[in-house]
């Protein structure tokens, strides 16, 4: 009596066994998934990993053609803005001044080093308090200038001619924006006041 | 097994368990007794007042550091309570507001403005040291709802021992000599350091990209005006003598122009004229380069408020009250005493908690 | 009702000689029967019998012994 | 929707207490209420697919009965004047008819649960299946699998291939059926009931009995107490252990096996001692789901202990029709004839475990890793039926093979054996499964079990201390669990060190367990079932 039965549900499922064949197209992700427990609605499709921030340190081509550098070179020494600031300022050498202002009650502090014209400000690593990186570096005055050559006073046509038309720009400052940092140039009227290489938080 | 047995046992099962979860509880609760962080306690402070106070403040760390209430009572007769907190959001400071308002009635409220440039929750740290310390009243309820960050669970402050159970392990004699009430550190909200560290190369601000203040902070700060209007209470805004955080000039002017707006008094207490005045000096006044002021500059600050206070509110001396005057003598005396405990600290250990070398790591 | 029970019998042994299927209980609760012997004893009686022994009759009850496996056979017989 | 939500435990917590308040015969609708809304938490379109599947399975199952009797009733009628014959015949057709309504319950069900959960992964096998061909495939489709699809189909298609078999009359009223197809705690982890074990319990609206109550609550605790004290707290270290293959090979690969089992066993069983408790709180007898997993000496008996009732239902529902299908006994008499009695008999159920294993391989995910697994299994009980005779030989001729020892040896082996098999879920990919197993041969870092980095796996020493008290703890509850419930023999014991034992268990949750800040509650466990 039951003969297609069987028959009818076997076959429906060899059918799927037969359209696949052995590559494991599923993209391996780390979440162990035995019988343990029905789930709230994920999609069925394996959920990956939120992909971490993960600082480029080679220059992309940004819209302005030539490679944008959004990590500063001082004294030879390259530093990137959210990377771990430790090794790098030993490698920096004494700076000229330092200021500490830690946070209102509990450890974890921001560093502020000067060197000349240089300011390089530190902020600490959000889960490991004693871990510290790089917030930003700003170039204060015209002794200094970015790899590109523009340096504080000079015109904003200068700047663009240099680095492009800007991710994002308003009278007060010219911004070329990448995955996880910035360069920021401040103006005032036509010309440079300040220019800051500084982390950006997604 | 009878229905009178039943309910014997089930009563029992559940008073023991209660019991047994509330001793856990109060164990596992951080106590905030060993310096340095002891900002923990501040919040809860406040219950053991009189409740008679003419100026409340409510802020940060530039609130709570940079002001003495013994210094207003001494000179002026004014008493006063500080409601500050750690990194306490603005938020946090309505609400307090609104809970001391279940209390009594001052006449001035002082609000530090430089919160408005956080606008939304920042660490859940921070938000256990601004709440948990308060009593349960809708203005905490809310308070809650508005300061939780994701990770946190309203039902963790209820039930703090579902956000501190982890710490079993690591449970010490502090948590026992202080399970029945912690030590008072603090002088009607006042945290004092009698150690000094002159301010050196504090950094300019760095230019933004944005200046404006979030809508939720203008928010809180229209409904904190609204409700002082309410209760007729004169709310003066203030901008501490820190000076970091960095105080942008782009931020003083829209402080500025919203006091102008609502007639309200803004000061600003890093204006060159308004420092001289107080005659604050950043080499002997501050304790952390310029961030906070030590016991030193917060009396000369103090003094100055004070004297603006009574010539602007025309707020009474009303030092001869005698509750009030004892409430007062005593917490001079302990603030005294802790001025003597922490410079001779200073001069054996050299630091103000007298902490040995290796404490300090 | 014994000359099924014979044939059934017969079935069996061919299974296993060395069980006395007259006599022998428990087939199934002792393993006597495993599994591959279920089917094709369900086959041979289905084909022998002319009857559909459907899965919901694969019981302990209806497997343990020979009489009760000529006693389902009769019963499905007459459906 | 987990158990270790806090809604969840609220909500239960109330709903016990309302539970026993109102009057018995609004029992059944309060849990069907509480049911509907836990389903809803979980997203309201969820609400769409359980109402379909019991919809549609109501409405078969009533038709069939309804030619059931009617059958039944013309077959009396013209019991005299209708000839042997013409009887079979009448009988065949009506029996058709039931079948094909069978059938398209099936196939609607079953479809609804195949496109939802494994169209994404046929899509993109029949793509890569064209790409071989150089065409380009079709876009995979993305569903929100709602909760506990796979266990409410599968419960609910044994009830209406139950009431085709006649096993029990259809239930009549839909709100009842409903509550039977969507009762909450069955949501999360299963077990599958059977209707007629489930539904007595289920509207009788039963009494408050403070033994049965406490031995409820006693069995919830235990159970969130496996969840959350050891199972949570274990699992960062399995993630990590398997997060970074190239890392962690050699002995971390069999630490990754030892720490997944414990992972594994405490939050499985843990959720279902909270479910069956639950039952037990309000009188409602739900089957067990484990039956001492770890002390089974061969495979086929671990999986007569480990998810039993996923096990009986494939039985039943599908091994036993498979193996006595038409096709099959034709292959069966085909073989036998072929290639001789004792090989032929083996052919048509090494066809018919093949084709069970693939459907529970494919029930558990819908990925490759999942499938071999099942395929893996089938092959080594088939071996070890085979070898049957063989084994029993063996333990004829050597005595020291019946003592307990040896027990305990096969005991160990199964384990291994099963979390070996479990690697494919942790490394959810075939080749790397095989090429990390290899890795625990070619690559001996022994050293790494007392330098240190047993610390670097996100468990401290007090962790370790917990996790093994708590190993300690299940097993010496396992034996002692073998002459009876454990909460029966305390209570036997005195009330007191019951109740004293009852608050305790709650304590070691609230201090010990691994939630709240830190802990995000395992939610990454939890596969799309």
């Amino acid at each position: 009596m039951n003969k297609k039965f069987t028959s009818v549900l076997a076959a429906a499922m060899l059918l799927t066994a037969l359209t696949a064949c052995g590559t494991a197209e599923d993209d391996s992700v780390a979440e162990p998934a035995e019988p343990a427990a029905a789930a709230t609605t994920t999609t069925t499709a394996a959920s990956t990993e939120a992909a971490a921030l993960e600082t480029t340190t080679a220059a992309e081509a940004e819209s302005a053609g030539a490679a944008i550098n959004y990590d500063y070179v001082l004294n030879g020494v390259t530093i990137v803005p959210g990377a771990e600031s430790e090794a790098v300022l030993a490698s920096l050498g004494t700076p000229d001044s330092t200021f500490e202002a830690p946070s209102c009650a509990f450890t974890g502090t921001s560093y502020y080093y000067t060197y000349g014209g240089v300011q390089v400000v530190t902020y600490p690593d959000e889960h490991d308090q004693s871990l510290n990186r790089f917030y930003e570096v700003d170039l204060m005055d015209a002794t200094v200038s970015t790899p590109e050559g523009i340096k504080v006073g000079d015109t904003y046509d200068a700047l663009v001619a240099k680095y492009g038309t800007p991710t994002q720009e308003t009278p007060a400052f010219a911004m070329y924006k990448t995955e996880g940092k910035a360069v920021q140039f401040f103006l005032e009227g036509n010309n440079i006041t300040q220019i800051v290489y500084v982390v950006q938080f997604n | 097994m009878t229905k009178r047995n039943v309910i014997l046992y089930g009563l029992g099962m559940a008073v023991s368990a209660a019991v047994l979860l509330a001793v856990f509880q109060r164990l596992v609760q951080p106590k905030y007794m060993t310096p340095p962080s002891l900002d923990g306690n501040l919040i809860g402070d406040y219950y053991n007042s009189g409740y008679d106070h003419d100026v409340l403040f409510i802020g940060d760390c530039e609130c709570y550091e940079n002001f003495s209430p013994v210094t207003l009572w001494q000179d002026y007769g004014i008493p006063c309570y500080i409601r500050g907190s750690a990194q306490q959001l603005i938020w946090q400071s309505y609400y307090l507001l609104e809970d001391a308002l279940r209390y009594e009635k001052p006449k001035v409220a002082v609000f530090n403005v430089l919160s408005m440039k956080y606008g939304e929750p920042q660490k859940e740290e921070y938000n256990r040291m601004s709440i948990e310390g308060m009593r349960w009243s809708m203005s905490k309820v809310n308070n809650i709802k508005a300061s939780m960050t994701e990770e946190e669970s309203f039902l963790s402050y209820v039930f703090p021992v579902l956000r501190y159970h982890s710490g079993w392990s690591s449970i010490s004699a502090e948590d026992f000599r202080y399970f029945f009430g912690v030590k008072p550190n603090f002088f009607a909200g006042y945290y004092l350091r009698a150690d000094v560290k002159p301010a050196a190369n504090v950094p300019k601000g760095t230019p933004l990209t944005d200046y404006t203040f979030s809508e939720t902070c203008w928010d809180y700060l229209n409904r904190m005006r609204t409700l002082c209007e309410e209760n007729d209470i004169r709310l003066v805004l203030i901008k501490a003598p820190s000076l970091y955080p960095y105080w942008y000039p782009e931020w003083n002017d829209q402080i500025t122009d919203y006091a102008a707006a609502y007639d309200l008094p803004y000061i600003n207490f890093l204006d060159e004229e308004v420092l001289a005045e107080t005659g604050i000096d950043y080499n002997t006044d501050t304790y952390d380069a310029g961030l906070h002021l030590n016991v030193y500059g917060a009396e000369k600050l103090s003094h100055w408020f004070g004297g603006y206070l009574r010539d602007n509110y025309a707020l009474p001396d009303r030092s001869n009250e005698p509750l009030l005057a004892n409430e007062y003598a005593n917490i001079a005396a302990r603030y005294m005493s802790e001025i003597e405990w922490q410079k001779n600290n200073l001069t054996e250990y050299g630091n103000v908690f007298g902490l040995t070398a290796q404490e300090t790591q | 009702m014994n000359e099924t029970l014979e044939k059934v019998i017969e079935i069996l042994t061919e299974l296993h000689e060395d069980v006395d299927f007259r006599t022998r209980e428990r087939l199934w609760d002792d393993h006597i029967l495993d599994s591959f012997d279920v089917v094709t004893l369900t086959s041979e009686l289905n084909n022998e019998f002319d009857i559909v022994i459907t899965a919901d009759r694969l019981t302990p009850e209806n497997f343990n012994s020979a009489q009760a496996l000529a006693a389902m056979v009769e019963e499905l017989e007459d459906i | 929707m987990l158990f270790t939500d806090s809604a969840f435990i609220i909500g239960l917590v109330l709903l016990c207490i309302v539970y026993f308040v109102i009057p018995k015969r609004f029992r059944w609708m309060l849990l069907l209420a509480a049911s509907l809304a836990f389903y809803a938490y979980t997203g309201i379109g969820n609400l769409l697919y359980i109402g379909t599947t019991a919809l549609s399975t109501y409405i078969i199952t009533l038709l069939s009965d309804g030619f059931a009797r009617e059958r039944t009733q013309v077959l009396s009628l013209h019991k005299k004047d209708w000839s042997r014959d013409e009887k079979k015949a009448y009988k065949a057709r009506m029996n058709k008819r039931r079948f094909r309504l069978l059938v398209l319950c099936l196939v609607l069900n079953f479809g609804i649960l195949a496109v939802i959960k494994y169209g994404a992964f046929t899509v993109r096998n029949v793509n890569s299946l064209i790409g071989l061909f150089g065409g380009s495939g079709m876009k995979v489709p993305e569903f929100l699998l709602p909760m506990g699809i796979s266990f409410y189909i599968f419960q609910t298609m044994g009830y209406a291939i139950d009431v085709y078999r006649e096993k029990y009359p259809a239930e009549k009223n839909f709100a009842r059926l409903l509550l039977f197809v969507s009762f909450f705690p069955q949501l999360v982890q299963g077990p599958i009931s059977r209707y007629d074990d489930l539904s007595k319990g289920l509207f009788a609206g039963n009494g408050f009995q403070p033994r049965r109550v406490l031995f409820g609550t006693q069995r919830i605790l235990w159970g969130y107490a496996k969840k959350m004290v050891l199972a949570d707290r274990i699992l960062p270290a399995v993630k990590l252990l398997i997060s970074d293959p190239e890392q962690y090979q050699g002995v971390f690969v069999f630490l990754g096996i030892l720490y997944y089992t414990l992972e594994l066993y405490a939050d499985f069983t843990g959720g279902i001692d909270i479910t069956i408790g639950i039952g037990q709180v309000l009188g409602i007898p739900i089957t067990e789901n484990f039956n001492r997993p770890f002390f089974s000496k061969n495979i086929s008996e671990y999986w007569r202990r480990w998810h039993i009732t996923l096990g009986t239902w494939f039985k039943e529902y599908l091994f036993y029709p498979v193996s006595v299908c038409k096709p099959l006994l034709d292959l069966s008499k085909w073989s036998r004839e072929k290639f001789g009695k004792n090989v032929g008999k083996y052919v048509p159920v090494f066809v018919s475990s093949i084709i069970v294993w693939f459907v529970t391989g494919l029930w558990h995910g819908a990925a490759w890793n999942f499938i071999v697994w099942g395929l893996m299994n089938a092959v080594i009980i088939l071996i070890s039926e085979i070898l049957a005779p063989q084994y029993a030989k063996f333990h004829k001729r050597f005595a020291w093979s019946n003592t307990h020892a040896y027990d305990g040896f096969q005991a160990l082996r199964t384990t291994l054996l099963m979390g070996f098999l479990r690697m494919f879920d942790c490394y959810r990919d075939v080749p790397l499964t095989f090429r990390m197993f290899g890795t625990m041969f070619t690559k001996w870092n022994l050293h790494v079990l007392w330098d240190g980095s047993l610390m670097q796996l996100s468990l401290s020493r007090a962790d370790y201390v917990i996790l093994i008290v708590g190993a300690l703890t299940l097993f010496y509850a396992s034996l002692r669990g073998r002459k009876g419930s454990v909460r029966k023999q305390v209570l036997e014991i005195s009330p007191v060190l019951s109740c004293a034992m009852t608050v305790a268990l709650l304590m070691i949750i609230v201090v010990f367990g691994a939630y709240g800040l830190g802990y995000d509650a395992s939610q990454f466990i939890y596969n799309q079932f």
